[in-house]
């Protein structure tokens, strides 16, 4: 039963990706970004790690995607992008890139399945999650605030003077 | 256990992994590129989450959290620098912004 | 009064220095004297001593002046060594050194480079004198190519006509072909002996070696190719012709009475080591015979007074060298002695004529001379005559006595030496026929001084009577003086006194009366060619261009940018080309820049799974 | 946590205060000089810190840091770069407009990611130093967000370091499918009861290889290297140059002893191939440079492939002498790096980055202290003596040739060849005559901070390089350190 | 001390000639004279004090003069060990003397940032003398190194028009050399440690170490290839013509002079001793890179008609007797060696400068731009003439000597080579002539504004003349000298292949 769904969920996260890598649209693309990560959220679920997939539904999915939301609005142009992308998209593009794509998967492929069967599965829940969290990994969580903290700063420094310079007008 | 073999697991964020750098290596529009980048993220969550799984671990949650904090800060980051690019080069197009090379 | 050698070297090399230094701000009324001055305290100094040398019983004679280098068992002293060879030679480089001085005092006297040339004059008496008092091998090697340096110079000294540097430059070269053959004789000589010392040399190898096997024949063979190049045998004889670049009085006193005589001097000094190499000795034979009919045949053709002379030079080297190698060691020194006489008179009346009559070198173009320029004629009647071996002069006794030696060893040698005889008998004559006798072309425009008349009658008297000094050489060569008793052949002294007057009587023939035209000779084609072949030198200069001087300096220009440097330009070129290669994949863009890193992941995991 | 755990990790902590410290003290005041200051003070303090328990014994702090002497070295180290950058910056940005403040938080918090990178022994902790590092260094290679060229850098080395990363990640989650430890010691152990070769583990470790060999910029992952510095403002590209590079080098170098992975034959293969193409790629590519901090970047590629060697040598000799080369020769190529890029952000002013070299035409003549010191720097990079770099040089040749590369390093010979070309190639430039009128030099600016720690690094410079045996001795202290 | 107080010295002149440019931009070049003097007081003064032990300490050798030992760098047994013997006595009193000429031909000819000039120049003599006394091969290459930076900003500052071309090859070539030797280096003190369990760097600790034949081999090949880079031999050598021609006469005058020596300096102090019998199987070899180097050079000088390129490949010429006497390994052969080094440093030093001098006055190298030169400068044309006799071997000068010597003592080794050698005394003249007969012979030009040589340049001539002369007079001065050393030197070799 797991192993269906399990399946079946890969299936529309993979499915998703790819719709996703070849819209035209970025919206279009972001929604099925959302979609692929909803997937991912079953995916954690289905192995037992319930807080990562809340927390993928939560943040991943809905946080940092309205960041990206956000973004797309701002910039809308409209048809004029995505009749850019088709013409950047041109279908040979597309070949090398994926050459180069499925030679890696190649290889992980065959790494993968030579590292031997084992099972997945076992259930860990929050609390196991939380009790390591402010445990032994007390300080990667400190730092990882460090890391947001740089990172908001650094979005601060990078938002603002979009609003004092004149826009459209290259330097 | 609930009997999906970690090969199948990892197997799936290796697909995923790849699409999202068939992505990045594709797709020129800047936005698009910064998708691709949370979808390799994300896929590499997927396979410490596999692996904390076959363990029991909490480990592999907890490494996850880390990349979604990372990729939180990247695209905040990532758009930021999206949007100064796209009023000094107007454009998004990540050919475009080649001015250094050699 | 033996005791003073060592100045004898010296004093020239004093007035070289002074001269050198000093140079063209010396009054020009002294350098004469400095110059000549010094070689006639020399020649001065040499009468004395050989006055009381040849007093004496003989003993030879070591003068020890300190060490020139000594490491490990290598030593080489300055050291001189007199016997009644080196004293010969001594009298010869300083006596005719000193006439030729006196004569160049007049002859130069209006040269701008009237010092420098007196300058080069005493370095190279100074450096022959060195040669031939040398007691060990290295140090005559130093005087050896002292002397070559001297002769560059010398052949160089009118330095504004390239073609006189060429000459010089030639000389130079060939002899040092030669004397590298001689400084590898050296080498083998102290590697095998352990000993520089000429006579030490000489005992040792007496001693230690079997005659005729491999190491007296390579040590005699490397010495012959010094001497052959110094002494402008074959086959290194075609620097000679050229040489004649330089002053007259250098040809009489280089080219002509020391220098070129030094290889023979360097063969009998190093006899013994010849005696233990039969084969070697029969080759220095053969080369000074084939030599001497080569070089008179194309001083039958040649049309400038100094190179008839400077061929004859080399042919009568030949007679020495002929004398060498059939034993006749004493002959050779006699020879060498009478020669010295007679060609420095030749070439010093030919100097008189050249300066007397425009500068002037084609004997065609001269004429009639015997009225204008009597002492000049008398000198060539006398350098001629003993020059062919006419009887009664110096030359006709050391001649005879070679060639009587050499039908002792081989009739083919002596036939050889009889036709040179022959050759030279119609090539001497015909110079002075033709220069002296009949119309005269032009006026002479003035007549020699005192300074080089006076040189000039004291050779003529040497040539005639040089015979009467007596050289008792035989304490040299003890070990075969018994070789040397010839004995009278009737029907061959006979052929071989009548040899030159054949000569004579040809060229009186052709040239003086007129009785064989040799317009008629010289309209025969094959005549004409031989003629052009003898002419040219039998072609050596241009066997050697062909052979050596064209290829070296083809590959030279062909090679001037060097061709090992083409292995690290093109690494640099390769480096660029990479770098140019490198550089194109900094596209700036980062799509392309992520790709790589994929590809090189690939690459990565791929070595990592190969490995 | 225990006290004694805290006094271990209190340079971290430290600067990690100082961060949010400063950070404050913008919001309630901008003040360029105060906020310079207060980060420096900053790291004074944790540089004090680190001297005082610079004896203590090594400390785990819980499984994701380990503070012991090789830690404390480079946390020195790093945050000596830091403050010799922040000098650097303070002459920099004085004269740009522009709020320049939050730079320090930055610098600060990329700090901490560096010293914590230097100091983890867990995956966990490898990767959240590295990412807050990288975090940091994208705005601050942006920083100057009027120049193109920065942003273009930025976006690059944002995307590209994403890359690396999912591919660090994904290495460290096929590791810990197979292991299921996240701590160095703990895949040491493993590694060490496994009999076989493990494939999951050794493709791990390669990606991860190649994710970190992006942070190095070894060749084939180098391209972005050129365009970052090239973007990047000055001091913010020595200190991606030095600070972020020889962190990771460290860390990496921890990884390989503590987790056992030099018994791992492939990785020393898979090393080998990146250090001779680093070496070779990167030295070609700066042959003909017209532009300084592109060709600097070129040079570092192939010094990165240098260290690399002593490295390798890690296969086949003890630690601690790989541990000494390769410490050392990080210091030395700190403190020349950083001295190279001082100069052209000494050099240049807000209109123009002194980048080109015609810029450094005759500078020998014009400022002969600052041309001397930029040779001294250049000759210490071609690694010739009377310099630290000739040691350093000396060093990887000596672990080089005790492991028998020989090899690799015949790589480095012909690598220093090319290089001298180059490094030669701006010494000309800078000893070429200028007419008098061909380049009217702006105003100069007072930039003694810059010019003193200039100094201060020609020095040292001198002195390792003249008389490196106290540098020696205290990095001998260390070199066991790591187990 | 007064080891250290050679090398000191000059570089601290260097750097007082570099600042008294301010005061006065004609000082440096008196602040070299004065340093130089200096320099040459103490060289007088150690030579005249080698008789005597106490200069040694205890250990030493006994072929050593004097040595001074100081740490350095513990951690691998490097020491700052300097020493002198015989052999690097009289290279020192070489490198000394160059020194004055290269000032004096630097005398008017470097107008522009004299400071900079003279501090280079010095610093590169002290490098050189650091190179002849260094004893521990770290500080050794250290010295090594450290000799060509100053000799690159010589070459690409003050030198003609194709000037950083020949810098940066001339410093890649001896950099890229040099570091096959550190390889070595460090190579055979790893060697020495694993069988002693010692670091150290010392030159006496290291030349008793056991090594396998063909590690040895390999070693050797690296000290060998960086020695024939500098030397340089034949195919090293396409750096030479270069970096000569487009120096100032100064650097050419150091460069040929003293830098070249370095090079044979090396061979024989490090490269025999160290590994005698990888030398003695190599030695074929060797020699035949000399015999080829002897007329493959001279073959080039003929061909060119820049003048200075010409004597640069003259010099690549009497490197390779060099070159082929160390290898002959025989005190004949070796003593040859010496001499050919002092000796071609003089007369190739005092070709270069006359080179200097034309260019000075010409403003061209090109000799087929001159001619007939001998009525307008006799002087100059004189000690061409001289010097290029010497530079073809003429006997009573000092070339002649060596070369003697250098091919008797190979003969007994490898008589075939010898003789084949031996041909390029045959080209010698046909290099040495050509540029008399191009330059000075021939037809007599105008010439503007040509002067012969002033007080000064006759001065430094007649110095080089009358030491040329000497050198070939009375070589024993000089024999005796090297002796020990080089006696030394042999039984050593002897010794550890017997042993």
């Amino acid at each position: 039963m797991m192993l269906f769904l399990f399946y079946i969920t890969s299936a529309v996260a993979v499915f998703a990706t790819v719709m996703m890598i070849t819209r035209l649209n970025a919206v279009h693309g972001l929604l099925y970004l959302i979609l692929s990560l909803l997937a991912a959220g079953v995916l954690f679920f289905l192995l037992g790690a319930h807080f990562a997939a809340v927390l993928e539904v939560i943040i991943y999915a809905g946080a940092i995607m309205v960041l990206f939301v956000f973004v797309i609005m701002m910039l809308n142009q409209g048809q004029k992008t995505t009749d850019q992308e088709r013409i950047w998209l041109q279908p040979t593009i597309w070949i090398g890139p994926s050459v180069l794509a499925v030679i890696l998967f190649a290889e992980m492929l065959i790494v993968i399945v030579s590292g031997g069967n084992a099972e997945t599965g076992q259930i860990v829940d929050s609390k196991q999650v939380a009790i390591a969290l402010y445990g032994p990994y007390l300080l990667a969580v400190e730092l990882a605030s460090m890391l947001l903290l740089a990172g908001l700063v650094g979005a601060y420094h990078l938002g603002k003077p979009m609003l004092k310079k004149t826009l459209g007008k290259r330097a | 256990m609930n009997g999906i073999p970690l090969e199948l697991g990892l197997v799936l964020s290796a697909v995923l992994f790849v699409l999202g750098l068939i992505g990045v290596m594709v797709r020129r529009n800047l936005i698009m590129i910064l998708m691709s980048l949370e979808v390799m993220l994300n896929a590499t969550g997927l396979a410490f989450i596999v692996a904390g799984s076959r363990w029991g671990q909490a480990d592999g949650q907890i490494m996850f959290l880390l990349i979604l904090t990372l990729a939180a800060a990247e695209v905040g980051v990532g758009l930021g620098l999206a949007l100064q690019i796209f009023h000094r080069f107007q454009t998004l197009d990540a050919d475009s912004v080649n001015e250094m090379q050699g | 009064m033996i005791e003073l050698l060592g100045w004898v070297p010296f004093l020239p090399f004093l007035g070289f220095l002074i001269l050198a230094i000093a140079g063209e701000r010396l009054s020009r009324r002294l350098i004469p004297w400095i110059g000549a001055g010094s070689v006639g305290i020399s020649a001065l100094l040499t009468a004395l001593i050989g006055a009381q040398f040849l007093k004496g019983a003989m003993p030879p004679y070591r003068l020890a002046l300190g060490s020139w280098m000594a490491v490990d068992n290598l030593s080489v002293p300055f050291g001189f060594y007199l016997d009644p060879l080196s004293m010969t030679m001594l009298f010869v480089v300083t006596g005719v050194g000193f006439l030729i001085h006196v004569y160049s005092a007049e002859f130069m006297e209006s040269d701008p480079g009237y010092a420098r040339f007196f300058a080069y004059m005493n370095l190279f008496v100074s450096a022959m004198l060195v040669l031939v008092l040398a007691d060990n091998l290295v140090l005559l090697y130093l005087g050896w190519e002292g002397v070559g340096l001297g002769s560059y110079l010398l052949i160089g000294f009118w330095y504004e006509d390239p073609n006189n540097g060429y000459a010089a430059r030639k000389a130079f070269v060939m002899t040092r072909a030669g004397d590298t053959s001689m400084a590898i004789g050296l080498f083998l000589l102290f590697t095998q002996l352990h000993t520089f010392d000429i006579q030490s040399v000489m005992t040792q190898a007496t001693n230690l070696w079997t005659p005729g096997t491999v190491l007296p024949v390579a040590a005699a063979a490397l010495l012959l190719g010094g001497a052959v190049g110094k002494s402008a045998q074959l086959p290194l004889q075609s620097w000679l012709p050229d040489a004649m670049a330089g002053p007259t009085p250098v040809s009489a006193l280089i080219h002509a009475a020391t220098m070129v005589t030094a290889g023979v001097y360097l063969i009998a000094r190093t006899h013994a080591l010849f005696m233990l190499a039969p084969s070697v000795q029969f080759a220095v034979a053969v080369i000074g015979a084939v030599t001497l009919l080569m070089a008179g045949c194309s001083a039958l053709a040649q049309t400038d007074i100094k190179r008839i002379l400077a061929y004859s030079t080399i042919s009568q080297i030949g007679y020495m060298f002929l004398a060498l190698g059939v034993g006749a060691w004493s002959a050779a020194i006699f020879h060498l002695l009478t020669h010295a006489f007679f060609k420095a008179l030749l070439f010093l009346a030919a100097g008189a004529v050249i300066l007397c009559f425009h500068h002037e070198h084609n004997i065609f173009r001269m004429g009639g001379l015997r009225k204008s320029m009597p002492l000049a004629f008398l000198s060539f009647m006398i350098g001629s005559a003993a020059l062919s071996g006419l009887p009664f002069t110096s030359g006709y006794y050391s001649k005879h006595e070679i060639l009587l030696a050499a039908f002792e060893v081989s009739p083919v040698l002596w036939t050889a030496g009889c036709l040179g005889a022959l050759i030279t008998g119609i090539y001497s004559f015909r110079l002075v026929f033709v220069a002296f006798f009949g119309p005269q072309h032009a006026q002479v425009e003035k007549s020699p001084g005192w300074r080089m008349s006076a040189p000039l009658l004291l050779l003529c008297i040497l040539a005639l009577a040089g015979a009467m000094l007596e050289i008792p050489l035989a304490s040299v060569f003890s070990a075969l003086a018994a070789d040397e008793n010839l004995h009278e052949l009737n029907t061959v002294s006979a052929i071989t006194v009548a040899a030159p007057f054949i000569g004579v009587l040809i060229a009186g023939l052709f040239y003086l009366t007129g009785a064989f035209s040799t317009q008629r000779l010289e309209s025969l084609v094959w005549i004409r060619q031989i003629q052009r072949f003898f002419f040219s030198g039998w072609g050596m200069d241009a066997f050697y261009n062909i052979l050596l001087v064209r290829p070296f300096k083809t590959i030279a220009r062909l090679n001037k940018n060097d061709a090992v440097d083409s292995i690290y330009s093109a690494t640099a070129f390769l480096s660029l080309m990479f770098h140019r290669l490198f550089s194109s994949l900094q596209t700036g863009q980062v799509r392309w820049y992520a790709s790589s890193m994929v590809l090189g992941t690939i690459v990565i995991i791929a070595i990592g799974w190969l490995s | 946590m225990n006290s004694n755990q805290f006094i271990a990790l209190a340079p971290i902590l430290i600067i990690a205060g100082a961060a949010v410290v400063t950070m404050l003290i913008i919001a309630i005041r901008r003040n360029f000089v105060l906020i310079n200051c207060v980060s420096a003070c900053g790291i004074l303090l944790s540089l004090l810190a680190v001297g005082l328990i610079w004896q203590a014994n090594p400390v785990q702090a819980t499984s994701l840091i380990r503070v012991d002497g090789y830690a404390l070295f480079y946390t020195a180290l790093l945050l000596l770069t830091g403050l010799s950058v922040i000098g650097l910056c303070y002459d920099y940005f004085k004269a740009r407009t522009g709020e320049n403040e939050e730079l320090f938080v930055l610098l600060l918090t990329a700090l901490l990611g560096a010293v914590v990178l230097v100091s983890s022994s867990h995956f966990a902790s490898f990767f959240i130093g590295l990412e807050t590092l990288s975090i940091s260094l994208f705005v601050l290679i942006s920083y100057t967000i009027n120049r193109q060229n920065s942003l273009e850098a930025a976006i690059k080395y944002l995307i590209l370091s994403g890359v690396s990363s999912a591919f660090l990640l994904f290495g460290m989650a096929l590791i810990y499918a197979q292991s299921g430890v996240l701590d160095f010691n703990g895949i040491g152990r493993y590694l060490m009861n496994q009999k076989d070769m493990n494939a999951l583990v050794l493709s791990g470790v390669i990606l991860i290889i190649a994710g970190v060999g992006f942070k190095l910029s070894l060749a084939p992952f180098h391209l972005w290297t050129p365009d970052v510095y090239e973007g990047a403002p000055s001091p913010i590209t020595a200190f991606i140059a030095t600070a972020s590079k020889g962190a990771v080098f460290a860390l990496l170098l921890r990884y390989f002893i503590s987790a056992y992975n030099y018994s791992y034959l492939p990785f020393l293969t898979v090393l080998s191939v990146i250090a001779v193409l680093s070496i070779l790629i990167g030295n070609l590519l700066a042959l003909l440079q017209n532009n300084v901090k592109r060709l600097l970047a070129y040079s570092s590629i192939g010094h990165m492939g240098y260290v690399l060697v002593a490295f390798i040598a890690g296969g086949r000799i003890a630690p601690a002498l790989v541990v000494e080369s390769v410490t050392f020769y990080l210091v030395t190529y700190f403190i020349t790096t950083i001295g190279a890029f001082g100069i052209i952000s000494v050099l240049s002013t807000p209109q123009i980055e002194a980048d080109d070299l015609s810029f450094y035409r005759g500078l020998f003549w014009r400022q002969p202290w600052l041309a001397t010191i930029f040779t001294l720097m250049l000759i210490s990079l071609a690694g010739i003596p009377l310099t630290a770099g000739f040691i350093g040089k000396f060093y990887i040749f000596a672990s080089g040739a005790d492991a028998r590369l020989w090899g690799l390093l015949l790589t480095v010979i012909v690598g220093s060849g090319l290089g001298l070309y180059y490094y030669l190639r701006v010494v000309v430039v800078m000893s070429m005559n200028v007419e008098a009128t061909a380049i009217e030099p702006v105003e100069p600016v007072q930039k003694r901070m810059s010019t003193t720690i200039l100094a201060v690094l020609t020095l040292l410079l001198l002195w390792f390089g003249l008389y490196p045996g106290h540098l020696i001795e205290s990095i001998l202290l260390i070199s066991n350190s790591l187990k | 001390m007064i080891l250290l107080a050679l090398i000191l010295v000059l570089f601290l002149g260097g750097l007082a000639a570099w600042f008294s440019e301010r005061w006065n931009p004609e000082a440096p070049r008196w602040v070299a004279v004065i340093t130089l003097s200096i320099e040459s007081l103490l060289v007088i003064v150690q030579y005249s004090a080698s008789g005597r032990i106490d200069y040694l300490s205890a250990g030493m050798p006994q072929a050593w003069i004097a040595d001074f030992q100081g740490a350095w760098i513990p951690r691998f047994g490097i020491g700052f060990h300097l020493a002198a013997d015989g052999l690097s006595l009289l290279l020192i009193a070489l490198t000394e003397f160059l020194g004055f000429m290269a000032v004096s031909s630097s005398w008017t000819e470097i107008r522009e940032r004299q400071g900079f000039f003279f501090f280079n120049l010095l610093s590169c003599l002290a490098g050189t003398i650091g190179v002849f006394l260094a004893l521990d091969l770290f500080l050794f290459f250290f010295f090594w190194e450290l000799m060509i930076i100053p000799m690159y900003f010589l070459i690409s500052i003050w030198g003609h028009e194709n000037r950083i071309y020949a810098a940066i090859k001339f410093f890649i070539f001896t950099q890229v050399s040099s570091l096959l030797m550190l390889v070595a280096i460090v190579a055979l003190v790893l060697k020495h440690h694993s069988n002693s369990g010692v670091y150290t760097f010392d030159y006496f600790d290291l030349l008793n170490t056991r090594l396998e034949p063909d590690v040895a081999l390999w070693l050797m090949a690296g000290f060998f290839i960086a020695f024939t880079v500098k030397l340089p031999a034949v195919p090293f050598h396409t750096w030479l013509p270069d970096a000569h021609t487009q120096a100032p006469t100064g650097g050419s005058v150091i460069l040929a002079g003293v830098m070249l020596k370095t090079g044979a300096y090396g061979l024989l102090r490090f490269v025999v001793p160290l590994f005698p019998e990888a030398a003695h199987e190599f030695a074929p070899i060797a020699m035949m890179l000399g015999t080829i180097s002897v007329l493959y050079a001279a073959v080039m000088a003929f061909a060119q008609s820049d003048l200075k390129r010409l004597i640069a490949y003259t010099s690549v010429s009497h490197m390779g007797f060099i070159l082929l006497g160390i290898f002959s390994w025989n005190f004949l052969a070796l003593q040859g060696a010496v001499i050919t080094m002092l000796a071609h440093g003089i007369s190739a030093a005092a070709l270069f400068m006359i080179a200097g001098a034309l260019q000075e006055r010409l403003h061209t190298r090109e000799m087929e731009r001159m001619g007939g030169l001998w009525s307008a400068i006799p002087h100059l044309s004189a000690f061409t003439l001289f010097f290029a006799m010497a530079s073809l071997g003429l006997p009573g000068l000092g070339n002649f000597i060596g070369e003697f010597l250098v091919l008797v003592g190979a003969f007994g080794v490898n008589a075939s080579l010898t003789v084949i050698t031996a041909l390029g005394l045959i080209l010698a003249p046909v290099y040495a002539l050509i540029i008399i007969q191009k330059a000075f012979h021939g037809p007599t030009r105008q010439y503007a504004g040509l002067r012969d040589f002033s007080r000064r340049e006759l001065a430094s001539f007649g110095l080089l003349v009358l030491i040329m002369v000497w050198l070939g007079i009375r070589p024993q001065a000089v024999l005796d000298i090297s002796a020990p050393a080089i006696k030394q030197d042999i039984q050593n070799t002897q010794a550890m292949e017997n042993g």
